[in-house]
């Protein structure tokens, strides 16, 4: 099992990934430079939190055009298991491979802390190992993580089940108190309709081990080893 | 033709110039001028500070760089080092708050990846007016914007700091700024000119007309609202730019294609081409024209004292020139071969074909002006000390109450949860805490940090208060289960030409030295930042020290929340009769009274020790240092943190006011399981603290009885909403944008 | 030729910071203040001498790049 | 009445945004462009029928707040 990890200029969590794909997880894990067009046989892309170019003009829109996201959009179209992460997520939303855009936090401010999630799809291959419903505590640390789209779009999204996360209380109830930036409906992650794509703005490679206090995102990078060794 | 006025607009005295015209045999022409008062202003030449600060102790078994470098280093074992170094960027954040705290992130990390290291955590030690005082609100969400902006975005976790507010800093906040990085100790970058002919190398940001004379800047008082007028252009941090300067560097040190580096800081193309010849005894020639400029028509003046950002100039290796401009290359960054080293011992700048400035290199820094400014016994503020004779209070939970929701003991987790404090996957143990830790990846180490001084014990006795500092912040490192192991400091005062302010300096000064003597830290890395006054009224004393400590096994690491119901809570230290300078007089009676607290620095090594060893056996279920708000909030914190009450009883005749809200430095507060109460006072007696069991940990309310007299009884999670809500509540109607 | 692109909130997309800076402006008594909407413009710099052509160019970068039109619209002014 | 403001970086001051974009616009192959400067703009919507009042209006609100003249420029304009 290969892990390749998206190295745009900017990305800060491209070694927080590689250490939980490698040191952790004892799997395969190679950087792909974004100039790079060869995705080297990994069997599944991250896309890596942090700031790619800055941030600037808006997150992810320069990064959308770096020449290896064709390769990811070709990876992805073959079905290939593809995660977004924070600014990963964003750089998604820009390059299209999944819907809707993130706009700044309501409270216009960046925010790092602990939040809870409502696992609502466990069909994907990183969310399997989960529960359905069950209540993940994750750390988020972003200043533009208001996602929003379009009416018709929310309502496909709904009817399709591909909503894979919500944030919500302790207790797993999705309410306003619990959102940490004001995102539509407490949505935190999506995928795509094939399911292959996910994209949260939580941090999974921030709790995956129990010496910072809390592994519980680990579980998102084994159910991609579990994934592909089903395959 | 130099002036008496051009002389005077440098900020240069009679005695300085006619030293450069003996240095140089005849007159300098502007740019050399420019360029003395660069390199001899306070900020650069350190002339008030040197004679005091060569009274530190810098050596150590474990020191591989002292003070004098771009930062300090220190051995950890595993063939790794620490190196970090604590900076100041008061006045810019005062004029600019979100870029003047930005670019002081910035600078200091350059200061530490130069080295070669790879920066893993920032601490931020703030110092703000009161919160109703004129652009305070504004200043505070500003600078706060502004670290998180800067840090954030280049990836580098902010993991703690320290907040106080008082009037004393209504006319000159402070931001002080520290980082830490980790390097392989056999490949550690320093700022030399090395290799005769071998090519001097610019890279990063274009130059602009940033900043010129911000270094001399930094070296001047304000005048009111003249923060408001003079002021060179603001720097602009680009931390996008500085991030690829950051990977690049890092990248360009995997290979020995380097001989030197040193990054463009304060002074800019100045201070690192003549720091860098000055440190080999070489020489360096530059080609101006080739410097990349932002703007049009930039004259050699300008382009030697730009201030701009996210600038470094290195030396290469002649026959390695192309490997090092392809790194550069790759990451999309201006590198241009600007000149190359000599033997001549002078700095020759050429522009336009012309030579326009050509100095000897190391005079510049070596026979810089010294300075024993005159001194005068630092006086404490007057006034009686009402406190001895004052009657008792009536209700002490309101007291406690009060003090959980003043700006200075409320959480302070609206500032940090903008900061980024988990990037990198390091943080063990986050803000919030005595101090923070860090693991060191691929060890099983940790390393601890805690940035500390109470400016409040310095305005009445700079020299305990220093020396203090230097306590606290050992004590709350050792609290995490970490041993000391050495400081970096900043060094905040007012106008070092006032006697009364150099004398405050001297003792502060002297402070720390003692402290570090007595605790075996030697300091690595400093800075000093005078002249913050404004219409005349200096800040406190205000000696920042950032202590590093080092954990041999992380899995070991201790923290401040009670964790265990039926748990024993003890006291380690004694409590004196000691309320002066404590936030309970300013808080409840509303005064600045003294006296500062007294310091036994034996005992404190002692109780240091103690805490660490008891960490290293896994005694102990929680530590937690007493400090601001005394012994009744440091109970208060370790319940609220680990949601769980706690029963306490104390016996001692002292003032109960002193007992609970009394600062006496030397105390900790440590809870246990039963079992290991004898155990742990066995060590205790061995090493002479003194030791008492003070109360179990259990239920959901704090209770606080002397001699059977219930004086505070409240449910946590009440204080805890006070404590967590207070801050934001305060600031809340800062205006954002 | 100097371009100017000015990027905005679609109406019907809510504007965080729009919303957040009249309540600002509420605070500093500007009480006439009913609504902010907070945009962004670019002020380019493009070489060519056909004002058509430098628009049509322009408005290209603004749907590539300047604006994201699920939930920004923008206009283009050629101002020399 | 409707206002509308602009806010720039100052000449003299570096844009790293406006740098960074200009960048991005090159690789994209707009090998015209020359220079971009990005600022914000925003469009108030302002009780009050004297045009002259409200554009003295915004022109203090955007010194109190919209901009931070020490490091950026704008302009005013009443729109209707
Ligand atoms: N500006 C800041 N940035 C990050 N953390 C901060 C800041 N100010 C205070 N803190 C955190 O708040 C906690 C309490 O700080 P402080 O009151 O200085 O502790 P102590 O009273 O033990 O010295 C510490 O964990 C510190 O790191
Ligand atoms: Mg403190």
């Amino acid at each position: 099992m290969k892990f390749g990890i998206v190295v745009f200029p900017g990305s800060n969590c491209d070694a927080d990934c590689y250490h939980v794909a490698k040191d952790l997880l004892g799997c395969e894990a190679e950087y792909i430079w974004h100039h790079d067009t060869d995705l080297k046989g990994a069997d599944a892309v991250i896309l890596p939190g942090g700031f790619a170019y800055g941030d600037y003009l808006r997150a992810g829109a320069l990064a959308r055009f770096s020449p290896v996201m064709e390769s990811v959009a070709e990876f992805a179209g073959k079905g290939g298991a593809v995660l977004g992460i924070c600014n990963g997520f964003q750089v998604l939303l820009e390059a299209g491979l999944l819907p809707g855009a993130v706009r700044i936090n309501r409270g216009l401010r960046y925010v790092c802390r602990d939040i809870h999630l409502r696992v609502e799809n466990d069909a994907t291959p990183f969310t399997s190992l989960y529960g359905k419903r069950s209540v993940v505590k994750m750390p988020v640390g972003h200043m533009e993580g208001n996602y929003t789209a379009p009416p018709e779009t929310l309502e496909e999204l709904r009817r399709e089940g591909r909503i894979v996360f919500r944030y919500c209380d302790s207790e797993g109830r999705v309410v306003d108190s619990a959102n940490p930036n004001g995102a539509v409906d407490g949505i935190a992650g999506i995928c795509n309709r094939e399911g292959n794509v996910v994209g949260l703005m939580p941090h999974p490679d921030r709790c995956s081990e129990s010496l910072l206090g809390n592994d519980a995102g680990i579980k998102m990078f084994e159910s991609a080893v579990a994934a592909l060794a089903a395959r | 033709m130099i002036t008496e006025e051009l002389i005077k607009e440098h900020n240069l005295s009679e005695e300085e110039y006619s030293r450069i015209l003996e240095i140089l045999g005849r007159e300098p022409n502007l740019v050399e001028l420019g360029i003395f008062s660069a390199m001899w202003s306070e900020h650069c030449s350190y002339k008030s500070s040197r004679v005091h600060l060569k009274r530190l102790p810098t050596a150590g078994p474990r020191v591989i760089q002292g003070p004098g470098e771009n930062a300090g280093v220190v051995d950890i074992g595993d063939g790794l080092a620490v190196v970090f170094k604590m900076e100041s960027h008061n006045h810019p954040s005062f004029i600019e708050p979100y870029q003047g705290a930005a670019t002081g992130v910035g600078g200091i990390l350059r200061d530490i990846f130069t080295m070669g290291a790879r920066p893993i955590a920032s601490l931020n030690s703030l110092r703000f007016g009161r919160l109703d005082a004129p652009r305070m609100k504004h200043l505070v969400d500003g600078v706060v914007r502004g670290i998180a902006g800067y840090g954030n975005c280049i990836g580098i976790p902010t993991v703690g700091g320290e907040t106080t507010f008082h009037r004393g800093y209504d006319g000159n906040v402070l931001v002080n700024v520290m980082n830490l990085g980790i390097v392989r100790s056999d490949r550690i970058f320093l700022g030399r000119a090395e290799g005769v002919g071998n090519p001097v190398v610019y890279v990063g940001s274009k130059t602009g007309r940033d900043g010129i004379h911000g270094a001399t800047m930094a070296s001047e008082e304000f005048a009111a609202d003249e923060a408001h007028q003079k002021r060179p252009t603001v720097q602009v941090g680009d931390p996008f730019t500085e991030k690829l300067l950051m990977e690049a560097c890092l990248e360009l040190f995997e290979t020995d294609a380097v001989t030197g580096i040193q990054d463009m800081g304060a002074a800019g193309l100045t201070s690192s081409s003549f720091e860098m010849a000055g440190r080999a005894g070489s020489g360096i020639e530059l080609d101006l024209s080739k410097v990349p400029v932002r703007e049009t028509g930039m004259t050699p003046y300008e382009i030697m004292l730009s201030e701009s950002q996210e600038r470094m100039l290195l030396v290469a290796r002649r026959d390695r020139l192309e490997e090092v401009l392809g790194i550069f290359r790759k990451w999309e960054l201006d590198a241009v071969e600007i000149g190359r080293v000599t033997d001549s011992e002078r700095v020759v700048l050429f522009f336009e074909g012309k030579i326009v400035a050509d100095l000897p290199a190391a005079p510049l820094s070596d026979r810089a002006p010294r300075y024993d400014r005159p001194r005068s016994a630092p006086a404490a503020p007057a006034g009686p000390m009402l406190w001895r004779d004052e009657p008792e209070l009536v209700d002490y939970g309101d007291v406690l109450r009060r003090l959980l929701a003043s700006p200075n003991v409320a959480e302070k987790s609206w500032i940090w949860s903008q900061y980024d404090h988990m990037v990198q996957t390091n943080t063990v143990e986050r803000p919030g805490g005595d101090a923070a830790v860090m693991r060191v990846k691929g060890t099983k180490k940790a390393i601890a940090m805690k940035s500390d001084v109470n400016p409040f014990f310095c305005m009445f006795d700079p020299y305990r208060g220093a020396a203090i500092a230097v306590a606290e912040a050992a004590r709350s490192v050792a609290c995490t289960g970490a041993r000391p192991l050495a400081i970096t400091d900043c060094l905040n005062f007012g106008n070092p030409e006032k006697p009364e302010v150099m004398g405050q300096f001297e003792a502060a000064v002297r402070g720390i030295a003692d402290a570090c003597q007595a605790l075996a830290v030697p300091v690595v890395s400093g800075n000093v930042s005078f002249y913050n006054e404004t219409d005349g009224r200096a800040i406190p004393p205000t000696p920042t020290v950032g202590m590093v400590g080092l954990m041999e096994d992380v899995a070991k690491h201790l923290r401040m929340p009670f964790r265990k119901a039926g748990d024993l809570v003890a006291l380690l230290g004694t409590s004196r009769d000691e309320l002066g300078a404590s936030e309970f007089l300013r808080v409840i009676r509303g005064r600045d009274e003294g006296p500062c607290p007294e310091v036994d620095l034996d005992a404190e090594r002692r109780l240091i020790d103690l805490l660490a060893t008891l960490a290293e056996e896994g005694r102990l279920a929680s530590a937690h240092d007493v400090s601001d708000g005394g012994l009744a909030v440091a109970l208060a914190e370790c319940a609220m943190e680990g949601n769980l009450g706690a029963a306490i009883e104390l016996d001692s005749g002292l003032r109960l006011s002193s007992l609970l809200f009394g600062e006496t430095t030397g105390r900790a507060v440590i809870s246990f399981a039963p079992e290991a109460e004898s155990a742990i006072r066995a060590a205790a007696d061995s090493s002479r603290v003194p030791f008492s069991i003070i109360g179990r940990v259990g239920g959901d309310r704090l209770s606080i009885s002397v001699r059977n007299r219930t004086l505070i009884d409240d449910d946590v999670t009440g204080l805890t909403s006070l404590w967590r809500g207070a801050f934001v509540h305060a600031i809340e109607a800062a205006d954002v944008l | 030729m100097k371009v100017e692109v000015r990027v905005y909130p679609r109406e019907d997309v809510l504007d965080p910071q729009g919303k957040a800076i009249a309540a600002a402006l509420g605070r500093l008594g500007h009480r006439a203040v009913r609504d902010v909407r907070a945009g962004k413009v670019f002020f380019l710099d493009v070489a060519g001498s056909d004002p058509k052509a430098v628009e049509a160019d322009a408005r290209r970068m603004a749907e590539e790049l300047l604006a994201n039109t699920l939930i920004e619209g923008f206009d283009v002014r050629v101002l020399a």
